[in-house]
């Protein structure tokens, strides 16, 4: 039995002993303890170091507001996670723990040296100097700032876990089960609705769990609790544990992330280790409960000192007394409660000091009862203590004056300075809060989603007042279903209702100025840093949160933001709402990465398209680059071949004699319908008409802005369909851009597109016995009438296929299209024809080569978004007598038709080297820097002619044939002559043979 | 492709690939809707995600003027449509190949579609089927019974898929 | 994540099957060689990016259809949906609020 | 206004820091000023202290409506660079980081200003193509950055995968080691505080309600929810808010306003040294000084002034970076917020005078706002004073997109093939 475990107490197991390590040394905890519970067990508080001071801290808290205790855990390999709070780490069996922020060790730190010199680092104070001389802040300052950051250490391996994601609709989504929570599903689940309960906590109840004296319905709180979840249950309630409500997005959408094995021994097999709810709820509940708010006084951090409702909570649901001795700080009723259990449980508590003069007879008598002194018009003026508190001192306070004051030894420091609310969630809908002066808090107002707020989450106090509020917004909410239910009523004894004051920093007869009394414990921000913050111009808490960090810590100011207010607003002479809300932004606790990414990691990270032949490619060692969502075969090396090597041999096969290329990629549209050509006339910039059918044409596509934004060959089947082929990447885009017109500009016209992209395999065959191989396996086709630019239905190798006779290559070229699923059988009887003329498969490189080398353009490569088709020298494209389609009119534009407009040419370097694709050129190179560029280089490869040639756009380049321009490289200067962008066979021969 | 399996052992979950089917892309305006539904033997729902069978054959209407049409291998709509053009002018592209089908069935299926398709499933009626987004993939979903569905997905997206699927299934049979 | 009502599909469903199109009711002059260079600027670049009430254009996955909405861009609710075609509907006083 | 240094600390410290005074007063607003700039953002308080310190035009009011430095300058990832494609954008933004390397002294505020490098990461063959083109260009415009081979990449950030598995494999990257971060709150802080120490109007909380003109069709004042205001010359730098406010001039604009969303991580000790961007996956990450990773996301789809975003963006937001980064996934979000980025047709910023007569308009300028800022508001407070453009933003103006002389970054990163 650890020290400070009462025996048979608490919700732990006490005959399942845990063992875990933290910092290197063994302890023992129970079954259902957190890091926390177990450690204070052991009588362990000092759990950490703080963020700028490195000052000693203990677990303040029980629960997920913790900002102290946070530590690293680890499981195994990949699985280290820093920043792990040890009031929420549930223990299992070998778990590894450390401490965070401290060298050489936990109660040796040569960080605190910070502490020392805690005058100098005020608030802001980095924005005041670091200055001067400038050169030592990249080389000094700044790199010793960089090197204080962070608190625990980043993971450094791959994580072998797994994580998932799960929709979820339900009509009523109950977020929080204690007693509101509880009571407001257990209305709402009464008409048979759908209703999901989640708690972030291992087990449902709230507070509850800590206050088992109370009786509900004649019931102690522990059983009615369990009773009411059975209840639940049967009624077919999703009850969700460990799972915590993240965000609260648009129209009731909620993220919830669900812990499933981090508090296990053995995770089953492929068990992720969290989920991501991403619910959408009819109707929200919102019973979150409310926060303790520390006080704030010097010393209010020491180890030892912690909410009174955490030591109520280690209490009762671990059965872990914090400390022999404790003192009590508090301005609020609830702390006396902790107080008297404590007290009940063996504890001598050595004194209430409440900064209240008049205090409730019942709560000074059950002081008196437990022989427990009541310091009331008390203020705590510091504690004493370096690793753990051991006195305090409290001092009478008579209107503005504060007496003397005496210390009080004591092994703990229970503080309460009153409850604030828990408005997260429902600030994140943007929903507005209204101060309530009575209780100095914040309260939901102006809602903006179908969501009910219910119990301490408003502003309730005692269990009577919250089951009845939570019941009530359970019944709305179902009535927000337009279902009905009845209410219901609870009866309960042993309450514990109370109220109490807020403060800003107690008062004290020491140096206000020099008080270490703490607002946000991580960040080390304490009350006077707000004030010199109010004092320096920060007037909005928004200022005041982000000159001083206050709230910006781990636990995103649930411990801080309120009473950084008060003191905010103390010190500019205004109310709290003048001075601003703070906003609560997602996620509501910090939240792992991998929750988020849920499947999009590993091969599901993004989807990958892969083609009919894919596998082939696979098989024969092809090297894959990915192209839009496509993996595209990119070059085929044979052993020993860089990709360089591969790609001349591939060129110069299918120059030589034949290649074969997989171009399913490419985006295919059947146009079809009466109005087929009208329609085809008004996207294309080119005609349409008078193109026969059996015949294809290239097509070139603008945007309304001129620009040009895809191309490929058309096929005209028939008088009323039209085979279009787009780019790989623009296949959706294009079909998107002509649904558009379709639908919303010229809905009167009869044509219907349809996506037959992944319908077709396509095969290209190129090469001067492209023709002689491919003969003899179709069947259908007029050979006589089937020149360069035809397309036909027809059959190949037996399949059904579409036939087009086309070249992207300057060869004779074909472009088979079979149905997708004989892709394969296709491309493998294509290859076994091919064998006689040594057939060369090739990938996306080579057909570049090919393509570059005939001058034919690739749009988003030689095109940027800002070439129009008479830059391309596409001019002859356009279809002169038409009067208009799309972007048209965007041609005529002034800068369109201005002089100097970059132009597309072909470029030819004087010493044969291959240019940069990206290269800027110049014409004066020896111009000083900014130098007046005039173009670059878009396209640029080693050929098959034995030279290197490349494309460019350069400023008027199509007057300035033949002009030599310069291109500056960091290794020299090299000089290129302009040319055509035809390098290959100008004349078409090769097309006709 | 064959009706290959893949089970795990007592899985909640199966999918199987279905044998290819015809599927015909049939787009028409309202007006010429009853004619050509004539003529194909199909009466052709109107309200979107609903469904009609007749002849072997079943209409899915996907848009306002869009019919996915499925019948088995060899079933001959073309001709009749062809007939009709002149009177009920219509766009029918045969897209047997552009997708393949999966069925999902078994206890846990609504779970293993929760995973990635934002709509809600489980609201679909049985006997309904809609074009939805199962993670980032397109795909058309039948509802054939409470728990049995068959999923048309792009031909290219379907290794994506059944990735996914793969890594749900486990994820079910986790138990977590 | 937002929730949007295809008026084809007749049917509430989650953005994920939508894309958003832009601004409503900027239609392709009729004859856009009879611009001016200023009108069609108008036509391609200018828009009203109001902020409050919206008219815009989604397209649903699930049906393939472009249809125009009214959303305040203050609060990412749609205050109503209605097909492609139909005339501009009219602000209601939910809407001007 | 109280000299910040070392010493200054120091004394400050041994008195409890009760020396300190206000940093900005909170002005109330004058009948009349020379020049009222609406938005008091970085770029809005930096024009007024330039127009005060360079052109001794010191009769400036900053207007905003909420508290100064709330908008994107308070709500960004704080990536500085300037290694844009074209010469207009890389000389502007060069301009931009000139001015941002003296920041510190010139304010007498420390903007942390951390050259700590940025890597933009090459995934695909056309991603290489643009980079080099970049690089390139950059170079013979005098525009540090430089081309990192994968394994350069990697020995630049260690937490890098370079694996040629990945779905996006890292063929390369582009480094601009004179690139990185500044703190954004002190750029608007430290500008408040030395626009007002020569003179300068903060005045927060008063939002203008609308740009007033004269029967001559010029600028008369604004009207604002503290009264009229009168001014012959007006300046808007409201961001996402642009189009509202010179809508009340009768100006319609070519700008839609975005949600942006972006997110930090717990602090963790220095793991990160640098800035690293990766377009085609969407992943933008650095470490702050604090310790935590800031991670910025894309835009949703739609407009939207309601400064939220979806669940899903921010999904594949850390999906990207834990594809790139794959040590991250046990690493913890700690809060995300959204911005309104406003974005024009080209995707670059207007920055010039207007069709109105002492109107003045700096917007556009998309996910880039921060790191134009000191140059933005440079060369809109000589726009302003000279009532001409600088010949730096000469070309950001709002006539070519009537013209078609566009500045297209967007289109650059066209997807090819």
């Amino acid at each position: 039995m650890s020290r400070y475990r009462i025996s048979g107490k608490g919700r732990v197991d006490h005959s399942a002993p845990v063992s875990f390590t933290f910092d290197g040394k063994t302890y023992r905890g129970l079954r259902g303890d957190t890091v926390a519970s177990a450690l204070l067990a052991n009588g362990v508080h000092l759990m950490g170091r703080s963020f700028k001071y490195h000052r000693p801290r203990g677990a303040v808290s029980a629960g997920s507001e913790e900002p102290n205790a946070l530590i690293g855990t680890s499981r195994g390999k990949g699985q280290f996670e820093p920043n792990t709070r040890a009031t929420v780490q549930e223990l299992r069996d070998g778990l590894v723990t450390e401490s965070q922020n401290k060298w050489p060790h936990l109660s040796f730190d040569i960080g605190a040296v910070n502490d020392r010199a805690y005058m100098l680092f005020s608030a802001g104070f980095y924005y005041k100097t670091f200055m001067w001389p400038k050169s030592f802040w990249d080389k000094i300052y700044e790199p010793v700032i960089r090197g204080a950051a962070g608190l625990g250490k980043s993971p450094t391996e791959v994580d072998p876990d797994r994580y998932a994601s799960r929709y979820l609709h339900t009509d009523v989504l109950v977020i929080g089960a204690g007693a509101a929570g509880i009571a407001a599903a257990l209305s709402a689940a009464q008409s048979g609705a759908d209703v999901t309960l989640v708690d972030e906590n291992a087990e449902m109840g709230g507070s509850l769990l800590s206050d088992p004296a109370v009786q509900i319905d004649g019931k102690p709180a522990w059983d009615w609790v369990e009773a009411q979840l059975a209840r639940l249950r049967a009624a077919g309630v999703r009850l969700m544990t460990r799972t915590t409500a993240i965000g609260y997005y648009h129209q009731n959408m909620v993220g919830l992330c669900q812990r499933l094995t981090d508090h296990l021994d053995n995770p089953p097999a492929n068990a992720p280790r969290e989920r991501m709810w991403r619910v959408r709820a009819e109707q929200v509940v919102l019973a979150q409960g409310a926060l303790e708010k520390p006080l704030v006084f010097d010393g209010n951090d020491r180890p030892g000192v912690m909410l009174a409702g955490a030591a109520q909570t280690y209490l009762h649901k671990y059965g872990v007394k914090v400390g022999d001795t404790p003192a009590v700080v508090t301005s609020h009723d609830s702390a006396y409660f902790a107080a008297f259990d404590l007290a009940d449980s063996g504890a001598r508590v050595a004194a209430i000091i409440d900064t209240r003069d008049a205090v409730r007879p019942d709560l000074l008598e059950g002081a008196r009862k437990r022989g427990i002194q009541v310091l009331s018009g008390h203020t705590v003026t510091t504690t004493k203590g370096r690793l753990r508190v051991k006195s305090v001192r409290a001092n009478p306070v008579r209107g503005t004056h504060v007496g003397a004051g005496r210390d009080i030894a004591c092994d703990c420091l229970l503080m309460s300075g009153g409850w604030t609310p828990s408005l997260h969630l429902f600030s994140h809908t943007k929903g507005s809060l209204g101060w309530d002066a009575g209780s100095n808090t914040f309260l939901p107002d102006r809602k903006t989603e179908a969501c009910e707020i219910a119990g301490a989450g408003r502003g309730l106090w005692g269990y009577e007042a919250v089951l009845a509020d939570g019941a009530a917004a359970g019944l709305r909410a179902l009535e927000g279903l337009n279902r009905a239910g009845h209410s219901a009523a609870f009866t309960v004894a042993n309450d514990r209702p109370g109220t109490g004051v807020t403060h800003t920093e107690l008062p004290t007869d020491g140096n206000p100025g020099k008080a270490k009394a703490f607002i946000d414990f991580q960040n080390d921000v304490t009350a006077k840093d707000i004030r010199l913050a109010v004092r320096e111009g920060m007037r909005s808490i928004e200022h005041v949160k982000r000159y001083t960090t206050n709230g910006m810590a781990t636990d995103q100011g649930k411990m801080s933001n309120i009473n950084g207010l008060m003191i905010a607003a103390d010190a500019l002479g205004k109310q709290p709402p003048q001075v601003g809300l703070t906003t609560f932004r997602p996620p509501y606790t910090p939240t792992s990465f991998g929750a988020f990414c849920g499947y999009l990691r590993g091969d599901t990270f993004q989807l990958t398209r892969k083609t009919p032949i894919d596998p082939w490619a696979e098989a024969n060692g092809a090297v894959f680059e990915p192209v839009a969502q496509w993996r595209r075969a990119w070059y085929f090396p044979k052993a020993g071949e860089d990709m360089h090597a591969a790609v001349l041999r591939e060129c110069k096969a299918t120059r030589a004699s034949l290649g074969i290329f997989d171009a399913s990629t490419l985006g295919k549209i059947e146009v079809a319908g009466p109005d087929a050509v009208e329609f085809m006339n008004r996207m294309y910039t080119n005609p349409w008409t008078k193109l026969q059918p059996g015949r294809c044409r290239y097509g070139l596509l603008l945007g309304e802005d001129g620009f040009i934004r895809d191309d490929g060959v058309i096929g005209r089947l028939s008088p009323d369909l039209f085979h279009v082929t787009t780019t790989t990447g623009g296949a959706a885009r294009v079909l998107t851009m002509m649904e558009d017109y379709l639908q919303t500009e010229w809905p009167d016209l009869d044509v219907w597109l349809t996506s037959t992209t992944e319908q077709w395999a396509t095969v290209a065959l190129n090469g001067p016995n492209a023709l002689k191989m491919l003969k003899p396996l179709v069947e259908g086709v007029d050979w006589d009438d089937f020149p360069h630019m035809s397309c036909a239905e027809c059959t190949v190798a037996g399949l059904p296929a579409r036939l087009f006779r086309l070249s992207f290559t300057g060869e004779v070229g074909f472009e088979v299209n079979v149905p997708a699923r004989h892709g394969l059988t296709l491309w493998t009887a294509l290859m076994e024809a091919g064998k006689p003329y040594d057939i060369c498969p090739y990938g996306t490189e080579t057909m570049h080569v090919l393509r570059a080398e005939k001058g034919y353009i690739i749009v988003g490569q030689d095109t940027d978004g800002t070439v129009t088709p008479q830059d391309a020298g596409l001019d002859w494209a356009i279809g002169k007598a038409k009067k208009d389609f799309v972007g048209k009119r965007s041609l005529s534009r002034p800068d369109i038709v201005a002089k100097g407009r970059k132009q597309l040419v072909g470029l030819l370097t004087e010493d044969g080297s291959l240019l940069q694709e990206g290269a800027q050129i110049v014409l004066d190179p020896n111009q000083p820097k900014p130098m007046k560029m005039v173009g670059h280089v878009t396209s640029s490869y080693q050929s098959t002619m034995g030279h290197p040639i490349a494309m460019a756009v350069i400023e008027g380049g199509f007057d300035k044939m033949g002009e030599t321009v310069f291109i500056p490289m960091p290794d020299g200067v090299r000089k290129a002559r302009i040319t055509s962008t035809v390098f290959y066979d100008p004349d078409n021969a090769r097309l006709k043979a | 492709m064959t009706n290959q399996k893949h089970q795990f052992d007592a899985s909640p979950v199966v999918v199987e690939d279905l044998a290819p089917a015809l599927r015909l892309s049939l787009r028409v305006k309202p007006a010429h809707r009853e004619t050509l539904g004539r003529a194909l033997g199909l009466d052709l729902p109107t309200r979107v995600g609903s469904r009609a069978a007749a002849n072997g054959a079943e209409a899915l209407c996907l848009g306002p003027d869009e019919w996915l049409i499925v019948a088995p291998e060899g079933t001959d709509l073309a001709s009749p449509a062809r007939a009709a053009y002149a009177d009920a002018p219509h766009s029918l592209v045969d897209i047997s190949d552009r997708e393949i089908t999966l069925r999902l069935s078994g206890p846990a299926v609504l779970d293993l579609l929760a995973a990635c398709c934002p709509r809600n499933i489980a609201a679909m009626p049985v006997g309904a089927a809609a074009r939805t987004v199962f993670d980032s993939a397109t795909v058309i979903l039948w509802r054939d019974g409470p728990t049995d569905f068959r999923m048309d997905v792009w031909r290219s997206f379907a290794p994506h898929v059944r990735s996914l699927l793969t890594q749900v299934r486990t994820e079910i049979a986790a138990g977590l | 994540m937002l929730l949007i009502h295809c008026p084809y599909c007749e049917d509430t469903l989650p953005e994920l099957e939508f894309t958003y199109a832009g601004e409503a009711h900027i239609a392709r002059p009729a004859d856009p060689s009879a611009l001016s260079d200023d009108e069609w600027r108008d036509f391609l670049f200018i828009r009203t990016n109001a902020r409050g009430p919206h008219y815009e254009r989604w397209r649903h996955i699930g049906c393939g259809r472009f249809f125009n909405a009214l959303r305040d861009t203050v609060s990412d609710r749609f205050l109503t949906t209605y097909k492609a075609g139909e005339a501009r509907r009219p602000l209601t006083n939910e809407a001007a609020e | 206004m109280t000299h910040f240094s070392a010493f200054s600390l120091l004394k400050q410290a041994l008195n409890g820091h009760k020396g300190w005074r206000e940093q900005w007063p909170d002005s109330q607003p004058k009948a009349e000023y020379d020049v009222v700039i609406v938005g008091a953002g970085g770029h809005g308080l930096g024009a007024a202290y330039y127009l005060a310190k360079e052109h001794g035009i010191t009769n400036v009011a900053v207007i905003d409506k909420g508290w100064l430095g709330g908008g994107n300058t308070g709500r960004n990832t704080t990536i500085i660079r300037s290694n844009y494609l074209y010469d207009e954008s890389a000389k502007l933004y060069d301009h931009a980081l000139d001015l941002w390397d003296n920041l510190s002294q010139e304010l007498n505020y420390n903007v942390m200003y951390s050259k700590r490098g940025v890597l933009m990461l090459a995934h695909n063959v056309h991603d290489v193509q643009s980079f080099q083109r970049h690089v390139n260009s950059n170079r013979l415009n005098g525009v540090d950055n430089r081309w990192l081979t994968k394994e350069e990449c990697k020995a630049f950030c260690p937490p890098l995968n370079i694996s040629p598995d990945a779905r996006y494999p890292v063929m390369g990257g582009a480094l601009q080691m004179r690139a990185g971060t500044a703190r954004h709150d002190a750029v608007a802080w430290g500008y408040a505080r030395a626009a007002a120490a020569r003179g300068v109007d903060i005045i927060q909380n008063c939002a203008v309600n609308a740009i007033r003109r004269g029967p001559d069709g010029a600028v008369i004042g604004v009207d604002t929810a503290k009264g009229f205001i009168r001014a012959k010359k007006v300046a808007v730098s409201a961001a996402g808010n642009t189009s509202v406010v010179m809508d009340s001039a009768g100006l319609r604009m070519p700008l839609e306003s975005f949600p942006l969303q972006a997110l930090v991580s717990e602090p963790v000790k220095p793991i990160f040294p640098c800035v690293v961007m990766s377009n085609t996956v969407h992943a933008y990450i650095s470490q702050s000084d604090k310790g935590e990773l800031v991670i910025g996301s894309g835009t949703d789809q739609y407009t939207s002034y309601s400064q939220r975003g979806g669940l899903p963006l921010i999904e594949h937001t850390v999906a990207a970076i834990c594809e790139v980064f794959p040590i991250f996934t046990r690493m913890r979000m700690l809060r995300k917020w959204g911005g309104i980025v406003d974005v024009t047709p080209d995707r670059s910023a207007i920055l010039g005078k207007t069709p109105v007569k002492g109107l003045y308009v700096n917007c556009g300028w998309g996910t880039g706002g921060f790191k134009a800022t000191p140059g933005a508001a440079h060369l809109l407070a000589h726009t302003v004073a000279r009532d001409e453009p600088h010949p730096l933003n000469a070309p950001f103006t709002l006539e070519r997109f009537t013209t078609g002389r566009l500045i297209d970054e967007a289109a650059a990163a066209a997807v090819a093939h």
